[in-house]
């Protein structure tokens, strides 16, 4: 595996690579932000923005030193690699609430989410293995109503009994611009999913090699999130855009501006322990949901999937 | 009148030349024509260019039996693989609209006729040179056609088949009067069969010089030892020897 | 004797090739999340033999049906289309289209086409759509293989456009089509994976969902079991197809 | 006269074609999002022209270099096991293997393996993988395909192994190799971009991307806009394959 | 010395029955012999038990001569399609390991000899029938073998081409001496070239008898119209008919 032979790149910085969950995005902006402000290069990073996919897996990358750093899209992605042992920590969790939504046409007669019992629901593989395993805990859901999503939201508007996933920013936004349709969306964390989002993962490997690298990007993310939220943006969006030219200065606006009123950064134990902050009461909420769906067994070590050795400081 | 002819026609392929030509001949209908030359003056060609198969890079074609009153054996046998002797030979009565049942019948009965009683169920990979090459003249044969052209039809046959099978054309000329063309390397058999003989020179072949011959036909018993027959291959044979010298 | 060489010797080879992949497994440590042993895969594949096994007969059942609509569409389509120049020269841009069409890109589309409720339809379509290119194009090239000189009889006997297509360019194009066939399998196969992958959800029981599951719970030898069985039941279709192929030939050349 | 109603009849045809969806679209008001009409196609095509050419010069590059890769490896790798029957029988099921496994399932994999600073590699040696096998099955089938008669002579005149390869099989097997080629350009093809689906993620400028993004962004239009491009690309592609197969049989054939 | 023999052989094929035999015949070093015989009574058959390539389904077949010192002219000519004349021609040399400029001027030269001076860069399908038997002779020709096949070699020619490469096989033959087992319908070809004329009888074919030739080899000028030829040829004709009638 061509693991990062030479750590220091010719800059006389430790390189960094960190892989993210998808195509750059509004959602990824602290991370672009303190690139474009320099906040990583300050603390002696050279950090390399990795974009992902729909069919990228992070933590194969991360298991197998391709990568320094990755991102955790939800708890579930971490605890899979304590389930398989591999040696892989989260470090920081930048979302407080995950951003996965439910969405179902407004005029179909559901208001909660326990209304879309028994409507087909679009799911990607993925979140069959995540999400779902707390929406058929919590509200009883049965598998015949799982039905494919692929990140297209055709089938939803073809019929209206349909349910589907989303990102808080993206489908939700899309639907309302491209078919005319203001669909009904339930934020999955404000219906008590417990699980954190956007969370900074690290090899084994890189923890050991350079403990200073890890904390220094996490101290650097905490600050580029807070900055990408309140202050100026324009060279972290322009560097979003270069990545991906089918993003618009539009829909990275709206991003930010429902990552601010939903409190996803902010909110929560941050607001006390600054952004990035994880607690153990948070991640045994979760294992206990999980394992209590046998997604896990009782006895699993979940502890070994994270460590809040590097999380910065509490603001005073 | 006039079945089919080549008048002045030419054939170049390509880089390489000439390869026949200028050369012209003219069937009358019913006649019975022996065309004769060494190897590689055109004789295939011509037959092709009669045939309608090819056309040529000069002159003219002209050609009065319609389409499927022409019947032609190649040189080579070329027979369709997949199918059996008698549906190799049923083949051209179905395409005609003959029910499958009577076209197998006829084909049947011309496979008796050039031999081959008991190969009627064999595929061609199955059987000889020779027995392939009577499949493919029953073939021809069998739909009785206005115009038949044969390229040394008899060539892979030992000599009494090929005696017997060319009683059996003139026979079934005798019946039908078909016009009739056909190749052959044996000017006993040219001058047997026909009643007209066309020799050719080599190289890009052009007319050696053509020589009637005289008699009934079909061949009374005893005509290959006549004076006459023997005269008339005489002449053909020298037709041959002096194109090939003047080559 | 050495029929019996024959038949050992590529299990032999096989053999050494999975012994050497295991040895390196073990001796270079080399993780299991980076390439699985198979011994690793061999256990994962008994623990989980039945759910494997009736994974892997739904996709493979979906594959078969796929490879004969593909088989039947491609045959017909072949079929018209050589009956004329002018529609052969407007569909053969259409059919290439179609075969350079990511299905991921079309499953969104077909899957409401086959309606949400009927996931398996959506997985036939599209695992027919991939199979379906090799076939049309063999037959395509097959028909025009045709012995010159056997065109030029039929020409001269006076036959039709489709007494010459059905006597003679249908049968010369066997060999081109049964190696067409020998593609389209695979291909069937693992379009109706990849399908199961796109537009197949829950309701759909196929290995492809063995696959993705354990990909995303990380356990990569357990994916790794059910891509051997796949490829077992690749290389059977496989070795299956060339049978009969090599019966079919031999009927056609009669020997 | 005949050849200008031969080239354009089929432009008509086509155009016909187009006209009925566009006309349907409209008529049955069709919603974009399910099934875009060809105006509104074009119109995305020419608004991204610039970013769709360079994204489908990307992805046609990569789809080239793994043809040729692919080519040159099933090649020498048939070569290699035609020389021996015990090698045929044991790779034989190694390459179906490869050949049904879909590459989103290993995509993770070989991205590893090709490292992250190499999409393209990654990309590249997938979509290879995509169009292996019809080249390898084509050769395999058409160094079989030696005139038999040919074979005895060789035999007769003391011919090795290597010699009966290189100069009978070889030669032999080009009808089949071509129609294998023709196959496996639009598999590289198609491979690529679903090789960008799965292993590209961001960092690699092709046409999945445009596809996928546009659909996640429900611009279906958009979307149809890069499939179109792709399609034309496989035509163009295939239209150039049966060229090149034209001419080279004729060369085989002497005439 | 034996080079080649069949004892007792018969060859069965498939549900088709018995094609030949049984049927034996011995080739001593050096001699010429003629195969005649019916088509289909398994002249090729016996000719590719000779080659080896084919085994018989009972009785032995033996032969002296190793690998690379066998040559066999097939039927149809069988050239690989995508080589020029020259390049069919030297095949043979080439793949015994000669360089391929010496193998190349080789044949050439062995292209001249059959006639075909001109043809040297086409390709199969660019020549003629018998110009492409030609090639098939000038291939087996050219590697000097021990033990020569010929089957129906000069069929597809004309008269003077065909007696003018008998000639030349003969003038080859007193050169190195090779063993000649050549088919022939043609009875006078027979004669003129062998030294022992083998006859067989129809369907599947057993030995109807042999005739030995006398006279020297090559043969003088005139040797044809001898009383002993016509004796000789008389009496194969007859042996083929009297085969043909026991059958
Ligand atoms: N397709 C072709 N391309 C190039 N040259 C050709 C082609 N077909 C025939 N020729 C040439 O045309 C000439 C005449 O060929 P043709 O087959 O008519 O001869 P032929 O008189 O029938 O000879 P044979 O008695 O040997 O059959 C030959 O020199 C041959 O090389
Ligand atoms: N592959 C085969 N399968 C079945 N029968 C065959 C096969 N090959 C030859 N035969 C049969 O064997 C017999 C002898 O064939 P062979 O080719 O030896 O005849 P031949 O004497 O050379 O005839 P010809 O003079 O016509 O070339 C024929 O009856 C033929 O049908
Ligand atoms: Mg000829
Ligand atoms: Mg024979």
């Amino acid at each position: 595996a061509p693991a990062a032979k030479k750590d220091k790149t010719p800059t006389g910085r430790t390189q960094l690579r960190f892989a993210t969950d998808w195509r750059a995005q509004g959602e990824h902006g602290g991370f672009y932000q303190a690139l474009a402000t320099g906040e990583y290069a300050k603390r002696g990073l050279d950090v390399q923005i990795i974009q992902g996919g729909p069919n990228v897996s992070i933590p194969t990358l991360l298991s197998n030193n391709a990568v320094e750093m990755g991102m955790g899209s939800n708890d579930f992605v971490v605890l899979n690699m304590a389930l398989e042992k591999r040696p892989v920590k989260t470090v920081a969790a930048f979302f407080q609430k995950d951003v996965q939504v439910l969405i179902a046409h407004p005029d179909v007669g559901i208001k909660t989410i326990a209304d879309m019992k028994g409507h087909p629901m679009l799911l990607s593989g993925e979140s069959r293995t995540g999400i779902w395993v707390w929406l058929k805990a919590k509200y009883g859901f049965t598998d015949d109503q799982l039905r494919p999503y692929n990140f297209s939201t055709g089938p939803f508007l073809a019929d209206k009994s349909v349910v589907q996933q989303g990102y808080l920013s993206s489908e939700p936004y899309t639907i309302e611009k491209e078919a005319g349709l203001k669909p009904a969306v339930f934020l999955l964390a404000d219906n008590g999913y417990p699980s954190y989002g956007t969370m900074a993962m690290a090899s084994q490997a890189f923890i050991d090699k350079s403990p200073d690298a890890v904390r220094a990007f996490v101290e650097a993310s905490a600050i580029g999130w807070k900055s990408y939220l309140h202050d100026d943006t324009k060279a972290a969006d322009a560097l979003i855009m270069k990545d991906n030219p089918e993003m618009t200065p539009d829909l990275l606006a709206h991003a930010r501006q429902l990552m601010r009123d939903y409190g996803i950064v902010e909110s929560g134990d941050a607001a006390k322990g600054g952004v990035g902050v994880m607690t153990d009461a948070r991640w045994e909420a979760f294992f206990q949901m999980a394992s209590g769906q046998g997604v896990y067994p009782k006895d699993l070590d979940y502890k070994a999937a994270y460590t809040l050795e590097f999380l910065p400081k509490a603001p005073a | 009148m006039t079945i089919a002819s080549l008048k002045d026609v030419e054939v170049e392929y390509g880089k390489r030349g000439r390869a026949v030509g200028p050369f012209s001949l003219s069937l009358e209908a019913g006649e019975i024509v022996a065309l004769v030359g060494p190897s590689g003056c055109g004789k295939s060609t011509a037959l092709r260019l009669l045939a309608g198969l090819e056309g040529p890079t000069r002159g003219t074609v002209t050609r009065a039996a319609g389409r499927g009153e022409t019947s032609l054996v190649f040189q080579a046998p070329t027979l369709a693989p997949w199918l059996s002797a008698t549906d190799n030979v049923a083949l051209p009565l179905e395409l005609a609209g003959m029910a499958s049942k009577e076209a197998r019948d006829q084909a049947r009965a011309a496979l008796g006729r050039v031999g081959l009683a008991g190969a009627e169920a064999a595929r061609p990979a199955q059987l000889s040179g020779g027995m392939a090459m009577r499949v493919s003249l029953a073939r021809a044969l069998v739909t009785s056609p206005r115009l038949l052209l044969l390229d040394e039809p008899f060539a892979a046959l030992d000599e009494i088949t090929r005696r017997t099978l060319a009683d059996d054309v003139l026979a079934l000329w005798q019946e039908t009067r078909p016009t009739i063309l056909f190749v052959t390397h044996n000017v006993e058999e040219a001058v047997y069969m026909a009643q007209r003989v066309v020799a050719m020179t080599p190289g890009p072949g052009v007319l050696a010089g053509e020589r009637v011959v005289t008699g009934p036909l079909p061949r009374p018993h005893g005509f290959r030892t006549t004076e006459g027959f023997r005269a008339t291959a005489e002449q053909v044979s020298d037709l041959l020897a002096t194109g090939r010298a003047a080559a | 004797m050495r029929r019996i060489v024959d038949q050992v010797a590529p299990i032999l080879l096989l053999a050494l090739l999975i012994g050497g992949w295991e040895a390196a497994c073990r001796l270079m440590d080399i993780k299991p999340y980076f390439l699985p042993a198979p011994s690793a895969i061999w256990t994962e594949a008994i623990k989980d033999a039945p759910l494997l096994a009736l994974s892997a007969w739904g996709t493979l059942s979906r594959a078969f049906i796929a490879l004969v609509v593909a088989s039947l569409i491609s045959g017909l389509l072949a079929l018209a289309v050589s009956l004329s120049g002018i529609l052969e020269r407007a569909v053969r841009p259409l059919v290439v289209t179609l075969q350079v069409t990511p299905i991921i890109a079309i499953a969104p589309i077909v899957q409401i086409w086959a309606g949400v409720a009927h996931p398996e339809r959506a997985v036939i379509s599209l695992a027919a759509i991939v199979a379906f290119f090799p076939i049309f194009s063999g037959a395509l090239t097959g028909m025009k293989a045709a012995d010159p000189d056997l065109e030029r009889l039929f020409r001269l006997y006076g036959a039709s456009r489709w007494q010459t297509l059905t006597r003679l360019r249908i049968p010369s194009s066997i060999p081109f089509v049964l190696e067409g066939h020998k593609v389209a399998a695979g291909l069937a196969l693992v379009g109706a994976v990849i399908a199961e992958f796109a537009a197949a959800g829950g309701g759909v029981i196929g290995l492809a969902w063995r696959i993705q599951e354990s990909l995303f719970r990380l356990q990569v030898a357990k994916a790794f079991a059910a891509l051997l069985i796949l490829g077992i039941m690749g290389a059977a279709v496989y070795a299956l197809l060339g049978l009969a192929e090599r019966r079919i030939l031999a009927w056609w050349r009669g020997r």
